[in-house]
């Protein structure tokens, strides 16, 4: 136990907890967006993210791009993490569409309980995860440095490096979006009719199926946009990456209010300063324990999380 | 606890001449191994799949090398098998509870790591089943059981070899581990070794950590000038990059075991590996036997990794005990306590504790983006 | 003047700022069979929630046989003797009907799971209990012949007077029921109007919630009108008929609800 | 129309004759079961066999092991409905109570099975009284959550042996003079099937009885149970710590077989392989959450030979299976019992 480093490294922990939970987040939407339609958590939702992060290498080694080069040019930079970003949303978006197709669609007309999906979505994660543990050879991956991390100011103790910032302005700006396709598209307003009443809303004509698919597809592309913040940032992935972020960034949407857009985004920022200040209190290892303990605490005042609406019983 | 082994041991003992008796008296071979006659078993344990497979491959590949060469001029011929433990101590038992079960098994290289053996070698010696680790070196090993033994110099040894270095190259220490058997069991015998005033703070990680920077944070609140990771090099080369991107841990000298020193670290962790302090009580096959890294890329064309070579010799001890007419588990085990082999750049003999009496433990460091052998500890 | 059953005072709850019950005071008298008339959304249902502890209300109280209700548990409420049924059938739908049945009646029983587990003498009794109220019960309604099947099966009909035995077998002191005729056929609705003064003769008191004029002019002896969560009337169902607030308030509406 | 389906389903077929059949019958068919299954060991011919590991180690764990826990782990989930995503602590209280009493105490192994169950009943209300207040989805992340800090607890405490865990596990003392050794694994697999068959004793007593209504009425709709006067909280409540014994006993057995643990065998995956074995086997229906342990337990083993692709093939198997009988193999469907019988 040592506050005194919440004193002196208050400003850094508490920038680096921005950019992870920035980063939670863009996973954590996926959740929340499929729960508010479907109301059932997507397990598979972290290999999403995984995908997208492999996708990301693979555009280095097209692009012929060493684990071991310098750091590109600002302009070079630009132009190679867009086609990364841009590769690794539409992997990562395919892939939840075609996962929705496979593992939720048949069961969801069935009506099968969410349990039976549930199970369905451990088999797609347990069988994407050791797909890649095979194709990666359960290696870990080296990204290569793209951009150069020395720090652009300090802010007493917050070395504010391009990577940290790339990624609260990229995830800022996909929140504004996201925002925008939510309260003022056709497909914002399915998805929120959809998560109000499916059957009344089908009654309405809308068309279900085809709204739940592109729910998947703004999840994975979010993912997937997050997994290419994230190898900027960490600059490595594994094969089973997507469990210890997918934990993560679900609790964040738990502690937020899971279905619930901006309940997800509050809650990652949260568990991501929850994170850093309790393991550089306690030690990384009891990080998960004061998570989860908040998380209980949080929920027996707030039973639907901070932003949860109150339980809607159903009517009686 | 003692008593309880040496016990077992005389039982051994006696097993084996009771056994011998019959095998002389009645022309008969012992019937236990009467089907076994001409095709006897050496089991490799270890992880031939899962992220630890590198590593256990490698092992694997020393074992069925030993045996290949064993057999151009064996008469009595033996198989290489393997348990895929995939490293875990939760598969263990049950899959060495298979070669206790197998009649024609008369020993065990392996296991690989210091968990899955821990939780093996009960089985073990449950089935009086001799075990030569090549690689397992957390100290909870020694004097576990009368059927355990191996080549290499257990954390004991390593552990204050490595405080040694890290006071050597700095003054202040943060030990930091990631809180697997081997990593927890290696930092804790680093910290003992630690002056009070050498110690600058401690931090655990959990294997798969990504994100180190409240480790960086604490390291740099600590001033400490060295870095200790006891853990695997997947963290490790996560760890050295987080430091080395903050200004103010740049140049903090990074101290870990033999978890670290493997090929994938240098790939993994590119330019900021170099100038790492890494020890390992393996040898490189390389530089201490020669002919054998030749046949051996020969044989797989790639490189041998760490403790390729002790699993060439664990399972060259083996053979050289069938060699000698051992056929039977007690005999065997009784031939490892007794005699001292020599292997393939190593000579081995183990005390009862169960580790090996020819203790070697090195020092490599890592320059431009090689390993390298600095000196014999 | 007959004893008060089931007393509802001054009871107000707000949703948010909208006002479902505004200081509404009713009452069920002994061996009466009342009834709650009054257009959607007029709070029947919400009385109903409240005085079962579902919902928490604003101000007020209720009381049971002149014990107070307010801040009680619905299970602790319902073992009290008030029971109800629901608008939308709610049986459950996996159970069979003779355990939908004894399921409610096991509330009244206190025996403990490690009872039930070893098979005490008590739990043997209060098993057997049970399941000869449930058979009772499911003869009483007349669904003796259904009694092995599972709810959801069951014809809508039956359903609905399921709900009821159901509800019977907590022997309430006063038996809430939800638009029971609702999606009922003349024939039907005469029969159930038969049952429900057939349940008065064994004594439970009826809430009677219902928008089928004939019906409730039929059964209650009383009847009272909530517009807008206020109570706007309450007498006799030819004084009812004729009251004009009532009319204008109700009547009106009343065509395209029954 | 109700003919004809029990003309042709097996299964109803199966219910008609037991329902017929007399107590004699039934009790010589539970009889030639259970004799069955005690003789298993025996029969291990190449076709049931499982290769790389040994058939009587297999049988014991996972098979039987999955069994028992599935058993409880459907007592909360299949029964009551409630999503207990951290169903291994309960596994992990029982098996470091076995090796903490079992190294540093000389206690009878009966005498530390039962505490076993003790503590985990305990862990079960204190993540109950909690947790049950929440629903659905919210109640299952504090349940992950609680298995995993159970886990983090054990790898940072090092009086119980921290991230190495504990060896020298001692064994069951013999009992009708079968040894408990490595050598010969079968009577731990006979220990574990009788445990089974008590447990299973036990949760068929409840399941017809009062507290099997509770539970069900809560799982078929919370709020009516409630209106209907059952006292939800406590069944629910009830419902985790039993399922907690059930994990706890079994986690004190294992303990004792595998003479040696480590947090590392207590991750979140192993809670999740449970639940599924319950789903997949088809919940809240006793037997088909045993044949599905059984299946679950048996197929990664059988798929050895598949080295580095059984977890693929088992995935893959997962997917297909929940979407051709999303509600299991051996769904819970209620026959209908007719008329006479009443």
């Amino acid at each position: 136990m040592e506050f005194s480093i919440l004193v002196s490294e208050f400003a850094s922990l508490t920038f680096d907890g921005i950019v992870v939970g920035a980063i939670y987040a863009l996973v954590a939407l996926g959740y929340t967006l499929v729960y508010g339609v479907l109301r059932l958590i997507n397990f598979a939702h972290s290999e999403i993210f995984m995908i997208g992060t492999m996708t990301c290498y693979a555009v280095t080694l097209v692009l012929g791009i060493a684990t071991d080069t310098d750091p590109l040019t600002l302009a070079s930079f630009t132009l190679v993490f867009l086609l990364i970003i841009l590769a690794a949303s539409l992997a990562s978006g395919v892939s939840a569409v075609i996962l929705e197709f496979v593992a939720y669609r048949r069961l969801r007309i069935m009506r099968a309980s969410r349990l039976s999906s549930l199970i369905s979505a451990i088999g797609a994660s347990f069988f994407l995860t050791e797909l890649f543990r095979i194709i990666t050879e359960s290696r870990n991956i080296a990204f290569p440095r793209l951009v150069d991390k020395e720090p652009i100011f300090v802010i007493s103790s917050a070395y504010v490096t391009f990577d940290k910032v790339l990624v609260l302005i990229g995830a800022t700006a996909l929140f504004f979006l996201l925002n925008r396709v939510i309260n003022h598209s056709k497909l914002g307003l399915g998805i929120r009719a959809v998560s109000q009443d499916e059957t009344t809303s089908v009654l309405m004509g809308v068309n279900a199926s085809r709204v739940v698919s592109l729910t998947f597809l703004l999840g994975g592309i979010l993912a997937g946009a997050g997994s290419a913040f994230y190898m900027v940032f960490y600059e490595t992935t594994k094969a089973n990456v997507g469990f210890l972020v997918g934990i993560s960034a679900f609790t964040a949407a738990v502690l937020g209010g899971i279905g619930n857009v901006r309940g997800a985004l509050l809650g990652s920022f949260t568990l991501g300063l929850i994170q850093q200040y309790s393991s550089a209190v306690l030690g990384y290892n009891w990080r998960d324990v004061v998570t989860f303990v908040i998380l209980v605490l949080v929920l027996l005042v707030k039973p639907t999380g901070l932003l949860g609406e109150a339980l809607q019983r159903a009517r009686v | 606890m003692n008593e309880r082994f040496l016990m077992k041991r005389k039982l051994l003992a006696l097993a084996t001449s009771t056994v011998m008796a019959i095998g002389v008296t009645v022309a008969v071979a012992p019937s236990a191994n009467a089907a076994c006659a001409g095709n006897y078993k050496l089991y490799f344990q270890g992880a031939l799949t899962g992220p630890a497979a590198e590593t256990g491959i490698n092992e694997y590949n020393g074992v069925k090398l030993a045996i290949k060469d064993y057999n151009k001029s064996a008469s009595v011929k033996v198989d290489a098998d393997a348990i895929d433990t995939q490293a875990s101590g939760a598969q263990a038992p049950a899959l060495a509870a298979k070669v206790v079960a197998d009649e024609c098994a008369l020993g065990v290289i392996g296991g690989m790591y210091s968990g899955e053996t821990l939780a093996a070698v009960p089985v073990y010696d449950g089935g009086g089943v001799p075990v030569i680790s090549p690689s397992a070196t957390n100290p909870a090993l020694t004097n576990k059981s009368p059927v355990f033994h191996r080549v290499v110099a257990n954390d004991l040894v390593q552990g204050p070899a490595l405080a040694k270095i890290a006071g050597r190259v700095g003054k202040k220490i943060f030990v930091v581990d990631d809180a697997t058997p081997y990593g927890k069991g290696l930092a804790k015998i680093v910290k003992l070794n630690l002056k009070s005033s050498q110690l600058a703070g401690t931090d655990a990680v959990t294997e798969g950590t990504t994100n180190f920077s409240s480790v960086v944070s604490k390291v740099k609140s600590s001033k400490a000038d060295v870095v200790f990771y006891g853990g695997y090099y997947p963290e490790a080369s996560i760890f050295i990059k987080a430091l080395r991107d903050n200004p103010a841990t740049k140049n903090v000298k990074f101290v870990a075991g033999d978890g670290v020193l493997d090929v994938e670290f240098v790939k993994l962790a590119g330019k900021n590996a170099n100038g790492a302090y890494l020890t390992a009580p393996g040898l490189p096959m390389k530089t201490a036997a020669p002919k054998l890294y030749k046949a051996y890329k020969a044989e797989y064309n790639k490189e041998p990794g760490l403790y390729t070579l002790e699993a060439y010799n664990a399972a060259y001890f083996f053979l050289e005990a069938i060699k000698k007419g051992n056929t039977t588990r007690a005999s065997i085990n009784k031939f490892i306590d007794d005699e001292v082999v020599k292997g393939v750049g190593m000579t081995m003999s183990f005390g009862p504790s169960g580790d090996s009496e020819s203790i070697v433990m090195n020092e490599y460091t890592i320059k431009n983006g090689k390993v390298v052998w600095v000196r014999k500890l | 003047m007959a004893r008060k059953v089931l007393e509802v005072n001054d009871l107000t709850i707000k949703f948010g700022g909208v006002t479902a019950l505004n200081g509404v005071t009713i009452h069920v008298d002994e061996a009466e069979i009342a009834a709650l008339i009054g257009p959607n959304g007029a709070g029947k249902t919400t009385i109903f929630n409240v005085v079962t502890g579902y919902y928490a209300p604003s101000s007020g109280n209720f009381l049971l046989d002149g014990k107070s209700l307010v801040g009680q548990r619905p299970h602790a409420i319902a073992r009290q003797g008030l029971s109800r049924t629901f608008q939308n059938i709610r049986l459950f739908g996996d159970m069979t009907a003779l355990e939908n049945v004894s399921t409610a009646a096991d509330g009244l029983n206190k025996s403990g799971l490690i009872g039930s587990l070893f098979g005490s003498p008590r739990s043997r009794r209060d098993e057997f209990n049970s399941r000869k109220k449930a058979e009772s019960l499911l003869q009483f309604i007349g669904l003796e012949h259904r009694a092995g099947q599972l709810a959801r099966n069951l014809p809508y009909g039956d359903q609905r007077r399921l709900e009821i035995a159901r509800a019977l077998a907590l022997n309430p002191k006063v038996l809430l029921l939800d638009e029971p005729a609702a999606g009922f056929n003349p024939q039907e609705k005469s029969e159930l109007g038969q049952l429900i003064r057939k349940i008065r003769e064994v004594g439970h008191s009826i809430l009677l919630i219902e928008h089928d004029m004939s019906l409730v002019m039929d059964v209650s002896d009383r009847v009272m009108v909530l517009d807008f969560g206020n109570k706007i009337a309450d007498g006799k169902p030819r004084e009812i008929q004729r009251d004009q607030r009532v009319i204008d308030a109700y009547l009106g509406v009343a065509d395209h609800d029954s | 129309m109700k003919k004809i389906l029990v003309l042709f389903n097996p299964r109803d077929r199966f219910g008609d004759w037991w329902d017929r059949a007399t107590s004699l019958q039934r009790g010589m068919f539970r009889l030639v079961l259970i004799g069955l299954f005690f003789a298993l060991p025996f029969i291990n011919n190449p076709v049931i066999d499982t290769p790389e590991t040994s058939f009587e180690s297999v049988l014991f764990y996972p098979l039987v092991m999955f069994a028992i826990m599935a058993v409880g782990l459907n007592v909360v989930v299949g029964k009551s409905g409630i999503l207990d995503l951290g169903y291994v602590a309960f596994f992990a209280i029982g098996a470091y109570t076995q090796a903490v009493f079992g190294i540093f105490t000389d206690l009878n192994f009966w005498l530390v099975l039962l505490l076993g169950m003790g503590f985990a009943m305990l862990a079960g209300i204190l993540l109950g009284v909690p947790a049950l207040r929440l629903r659905g989805d919210y109640l299952a992340i504090i349940t992950l959550g609680f298995g995993e800090i159970v886990r983090i607890i054990a790898v940072n405490t090092e009086a119980i042996g921290g991230a190495a865990g504990l060896t020298g596990i001692p064994s069951p003392p013999p009992i009708l003079g079968m040894e408990f050794s490595v050598q010969d694994l079968r009577p731990y697999y006979w220990l574990s099937l009788t445990i089974l068959l008590l447990v299973l004793w036990g949760i068929v007593r409840l399941s017809h009885r009062k507290p099997g209504r509770a539970w069900e009425a809560i799982r078929e709709d919370e709020d009516v149970a409630a209106f209907m006067g059952v006292q939800t909280f406590r069944y629910k409540l009830w419902a985790f710590v039993i399922g907690g014994a059930i994990g706890g006993a079994a986690g004190v057995i294992y303990a004792s077989q595998i003479l040696s643990i480590e947090p590392k065998m207590f991750e979140l995956n192993l809670s999740i392989m449970i639940l599924a074995c319950v789903v997949f086997g088809g919940m809240g229906n006793i037997w088909g959450v045993i044949f599905g342990a059984v299946l679950l337990g048996y197929l990664p083993e059988k798929l050895r030979f598949l080295t580095d692709y059984r977890i693929l093939i088992f995935g893959i198997l997962m997917v297909v299976m929940m979407n051709l009988r999303p509600n299991g193999l051996i769904p819970r469907k209620k026959r209908e019992v007719i008329l006479e019988k009443i």
